[in-house]
């Protein structure tokens, strides 16, 4: 199956994969779109710190430190990765029959010193854009197994996560030569390479790991609400480089996804408001900004393709499935400790394949029930990938470096026994 | 001399003073402590209800000659009973011996310094 | 009476009012200036939760989250309904005689979907950065009344200030047909429009309201300062995309906008720390941040048209101003909570009608006394006008949903009883 | 000695210095990078909230409010001076033997209202992104001696600091005519002019003021290493203002200083946590973000010229060059509060030196020994000067309006003695 | 009436609350403080070693009738010990007298009020 | 045995405590509380004075044997002091009864228990 429209990212990348750009020849930097995709890296960057925020916040007064250093380790771990060999993985032309990609001359970044892509910008501003879509995904999945896991074993998961899950993955979807890219799947900013493998990643991490001691009996309230606002503040500004950025220009298609990002975030958190509002006759803080990122990781993979009012109605709606299915899993009772499956798989779904029926006239394949199917599939294809193999790193990390903290060190928080430190020392009397 | 210990609402604090200083106890010492008494709360994250937990609750702390802690008992529970006739959660009130009182600034001892 | 200058807002749009473009001939984008208005437009959604992070830390500990909320809920609220109706009634043709605009094709945003403005950007990178000083405005009056409302009522009246204070306020000044904007009046960022409305619906709002109970006898402290600095910064910076990017370009005129804005803040901070120092002997941190957000505050209106150093007097003066006003609510004994009139209202009366001093050669109407006399009319219609329609809002959201929260809900505090949260939950140890 | 690649600031401000440009004939505004430019200023500015943030968390809770304030005064109080005198003297034409410059035009910005410069951006944009470097060293300073300094004394030493140390520096190595600029010293980003200037005046100041009451014995422990992770997040992101920003352009050297930025902060980071891993069994946040810092510094004066693999190369061992330079420290005794030497002086030195073994082909002088020592120069020269020079401006502060807090001040923290507030007011009962 | 005061560790407050329930008191008021007392503690600040300092622990106040006071003790010390011997830093347990207890709600006295 | 509960200045804590070290008084126990007495506190917001109010203060708890009471009061009164002669608002110490005092790792309990 052909389509007319590919996603913009490929479309950008066409040429990238195979040809080395000679010098002569080569286009021409555009510096407004470079501007924009420098900003759009910045902001993408600003997520992880709020994403730390966010999550940090939830956690109890003992683990905040522990749970923000599941974000910055990300950072530190993929981001070096990445440079290494992840860009390689994910955008050199396919190998192994497609499993992944390679170019050597992404290896440590080394070949693309000078290149510029088709789209006006150095290949290197693409290649560190995406490296922060690399180094976010992995730091997604930690809120499913927060308070209680090793910080070494961490580590090392979220260094084997990235190589084999979200690579290919990336590979797959983005690249020009992917097979899901080729099917025409319409993932405009990660949708499926991000919060649905995440989320398959939490749901299968939550079950294996087994739930806090305590879960769900005792009360574990959230130490910083305050903080977890301050993060979703952050993480709002900054989905508009995440959304606004997988555009790769600076231009009309740039403008869709902010105002189609700015939009359902915007209802996402009026719709859990209200449903909250007709069920508990109250509104809480942290409804509002699970709603919020409802609604912004439900317009992620649509955020090129839909209209304004389709934005608006994914946002609402991505909330209410959000909210129930949190309830379903206090139901079910196992402990995704942050609802990472709950908002980020389920909102993403909805979102992947919902789009099909917003899609701006002439976006996507020409028919409905034909990109209805390949959407299904692109989120099967990373639903079922990501969760199995997650199952199959997490049991080896478990068995080989240990990934469970101990009940001890548990109790103890991990703050003091991973880390040797407190996250509030004003709270004590020797600081 | 008395140690007066009352555990009270947080939202009472105000009141309990106001009602203190009206009846000319002005000293006083407050902690953010937190209980589990009578009172159960319903507690509710993203949906999930859970057992009842400790409740942030504020503890006062008044020394007062003996004179003085019927006329602080009446007036601790009168400012902090939520309407008239009290509500499960209100809070306790302790009275403890106490030997000596000393104020640090100058030195004076007993119930002169309270 | 015609003028040379008018605001650079206003020329930009004159075209895309009325006359619909067609595909064929409209403008090309410049990607550059789409990049600046696009990072202008991030920039001002920081300052949403820079603002609920300065108020927030200032109230008291049992109010930090429901202030927080006070300004995220704008974001879902008023960033629906701009998407809905706003930026129509706003920048749509003059109706109802002017009383503000409408367009249908810019009810849900349906018919800008490729639309180019003749400054070079995607039409919807315009109506997104609008929109977001549609949020912040009633975001900035909800101080003056912190501690003390019930959330629903906030809501419904944010929803209806916005309605029908925000737009057709906006439509006046900022529209090519509306009637300030035809008289010349200079409100490059939106002094009048924004900070001058919010703080007339402030001080009406508070003294409708009523103080807080036990206000002024008993000493209500900031819970976090701490929070309050960083929310200052936050404000800072975003403050940078608010007033250079409402030059609507990327170039010479946001470079001096850009300029003046730093100039003015660091003036305005410099002034009443050395007020401070002078009266008391003590430089406190929030004299600091507020001396900040007055310098800012004052140079908005006039961020495009006058020249460093007047902004270096503007912010000083301003500065002092704010000081002497707020001196003067203590005195009078009125209850704006966080001094948005003392602040927003005063600074941007003083900026709106000071900036006739320090014109840039070239700027403004010909005649000193005919810019003076404009800029006076501008400030007074928003003064009047948000000023009655506020006290008509409240009487009837006070009357039919509720607005001053229950003696008992007030005593709770705002966290407990609004939204069954606590901010801190690591100052207990149940968490 | 001549050499064929200069930094790029100074090939840009070539013209700009001695003639002044008339309006006709004057070079274009390139949008583009116009906007990245003032995002960049946009980015470093929040590098200050950032740094009030790392800072702020890392004292004790008596001191919070203060240790803050010093990054925020540095904007009011520098932020003034640059606009009335700084740039002038930075980037003005040699006077008096080119110790600094001057450009009457420059006086007040007055002079540079329409003034665009050959890289196609307004002056003002480059006068305001260098203005940011101007606040940003004294603030880092002030790490070396928070706790115990009075706020007076601190703004006289920032000023004067700032005046006779900065600008000049700033001078010799960015002006066309800069005696260091002039030899082929790289700084891209501030490597000297910043880092190590800051560092060697923190180690004077450390000396002279002497340690903490109680230091070394006293457990310190910081009051919010979650506001310091929070910190170094914003820190993180606003340095890709810093270093991509002075590439003056948005292209190919922009995105190449942005590579090796995000590379060298990720391997600073890890190479610290493995450090620490292997010498404690425990990676520590402090340690974690210390090594974030120390990559960033290191790279910044190599940012434009040198390749991935170096960057890796250069963060990695600037970290374990600062952890045992800290250890040293704590051996020595002296009281470095923050470590401002150990960490932006010692991985500074590290850069500006040790990038001649990472350039990439082409960048630098023709011979590498010739490099090595034109860097090493730079250093010396920096360290020196600025050595000195604050160990007479510290003297002088002192004697004459007192610089370090009185005992009964110091223990009673600042917050409460300078500028009687507290930060934290929600661990109290009486907010 | 006796009010017993423990300073545990913070980790044990969970296990302790748990045995606290499970022998039926339920009633308890809990605080954040610091102390100091045999435990030596190990502290690294960016590589640095400090002498010891104040740790941070959880005081728990119990009031109790008389016929209470073994079973609470016991049960306090079972659940705060780390590891069947204890370690240095366990805590300390204080048994003080109390002359009245009213709770606040119901104005009762005495023993039936605890 | 004796419970000394002092309330000190927040500005005193060290001072306080290099004397009890130097005393050979080294177990304590100190929270954060909030306390109104004499001192009168002048507070700025935005140029507002409001009336006195709840002041942070730091409470310290030390038990100790009878024979070390005085000892201990002695220290607490010369460290906490602001200048010879005290100012109000240097706080105020307290001396209760205590029955009993267990160590909770060993089970040790009484005079050699403190
Ligand atoms: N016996 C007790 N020992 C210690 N604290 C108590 C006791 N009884 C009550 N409290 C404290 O008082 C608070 C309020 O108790 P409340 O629920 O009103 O008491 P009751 O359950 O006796 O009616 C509790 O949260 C707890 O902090
Ligand atoms: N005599 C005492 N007075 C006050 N507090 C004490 C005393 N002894 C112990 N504590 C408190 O109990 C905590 C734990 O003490 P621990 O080290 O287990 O006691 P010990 O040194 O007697 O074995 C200390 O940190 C301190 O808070
Ligand atoms: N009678 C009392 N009951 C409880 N706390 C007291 C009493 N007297 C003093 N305090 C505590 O001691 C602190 C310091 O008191 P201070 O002002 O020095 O006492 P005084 O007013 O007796 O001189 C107060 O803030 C309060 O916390």
């Amino acid at each position: 199956m052909r389509q007319q429209k590919l996603t913009v990212i490929a479309a950008v990348l066409l040429c990238m994969v195979g040809v080395a750009h000679a010098a002569e020849g080569s286009p021409e930097v555009d510096t407004g779109t470079t501007a924009w995709m420098l900003t759009s890296t910045a902001l993408v960057l600003l997520m992880i710190p709020g994403l730390a925020m966010f999550y940090g916040g939830l956690v109890r007064t003992k683990n905040v430190l522990g749970t923000m250093m599941h974000s910055f380790a990300a950072m530190a771990v993929v981001g070096v990765l990445w440079m290494v060999c992840g860009y390689s993985m994910a955008f050199g032309p396919n190998i192994l029959g497609g499993w992944f990609g390679w170019n050597p001359d992404y290896f440590l970044l080394k070949g693309i010193d000078t290149t510029i892509t088709d789209a006006g910008i150095p290949e290197y501003v693409f290649a560190m854009f995406q490296g922060k879509f690399a180094i976010i995904t992995p730091a997604l999945i930690a809120g499913a197994f927060a308070e209680r896991v090793k910080f070494r074993g961490y580590c090392i998961f979220i260094a084997l996560w990235s190589l084999i899950v979200y690579n290919p993955l990336c590979h797959w979807v983005w690249a020009s030569d992917g097979f899901l890219f080729e099917k025409g799947a319409i993932d405009f900013a990660g949708g499926t390479v991000i919060h649905i493998s995440a989320g398959a990643a939490a749901l299968v991490a939550a079950f294996y790991l087994g739930p806090r001691r305590g879960y769900p009996k005792t009360a574990m309230h959230p130490n910083n609400l305050v903080m977890t606002l301050m993060g979703a503040g952050l993480l709002w500004v900054g989905w508009f480089g995440f959304n606004a950025g997988s555009s790769v220009e600076s231009g009309l298609k740039t403008a869709q996804a902010l105002t189609v990002t700015q939009v359902a975030a915007a209802s996402g958190a009026l719709s859990w408001m209200m449903l909250e509002g007709l069920l508990h006759k109250k509104v809480t803080t942290l409804g509002f900004v699970s709603g919020v990122l409802a609604g912004l990781v439900a317009i992620t993979p649509a955020a090129g393709d839909v209209l304004p009012w389709g934005a608006l109605v994914l946002g609402m709606v991505a909330s209410v499935l959000c909210y129930f299915a949190i309830e379903m899993k206090n139901k079910l009772g196992y402990d995704d400790t942050l609802d990472v499956f709950g908002i980020h798989g389920i909102a993403a779904l909805w979102g992947a394949i919902g789009l099909v029926f917003f899609l701006r006239p002439g976006a996507g394949s020409g028919s409905f029930f034909g990109q209805l199917w390949v959407q299904t599939e692109g989120a099967l294809v990373s639903l079922a990938y990501s969760g199995i193999m997650t199952f199959v790193l997490i049991v080896f990390v478990d068995k080989v470096f240990g990934f469970r903290l101990s009940e001890a060190d548990e109790k103890a928080g991990m703050d003091h026994s991973l880390h040797s430190e407190r996250g509030f020392g004003m709270l004590n009397l020797n600081s | 001399m008395k140690l007066i210990t009352a555990i009270i609402q947080e939202d009472k604090l105000d009141e309990v003073r106001e009602a203190l200083i009206a009846a000319e106890v002005g000293r006083i010492t407050v902690t953010r402590v937190d209980g589990h008494g009578q009172q159960e709360t319903t507690e509710i994250y993203r949906g999930l209800v859970v057992i009842p937990n400790l409740i942030p609750k504020v503890e006062i702390k008044i020394a007062v000659n003996d004179e003085f802690v019927d006329l602080t008992v009446d007036t601790l529970l009168k400012g902090a009973r939520h309407g008239d006739d009290g509500k499960p959660g209100d809070g306790k009130i302790f009275i403890a011996p106490l030997e000596e009182c000393i104020r640090i600034s100058t030195g004076q001892r007993g119930t002169e310094a309270i």
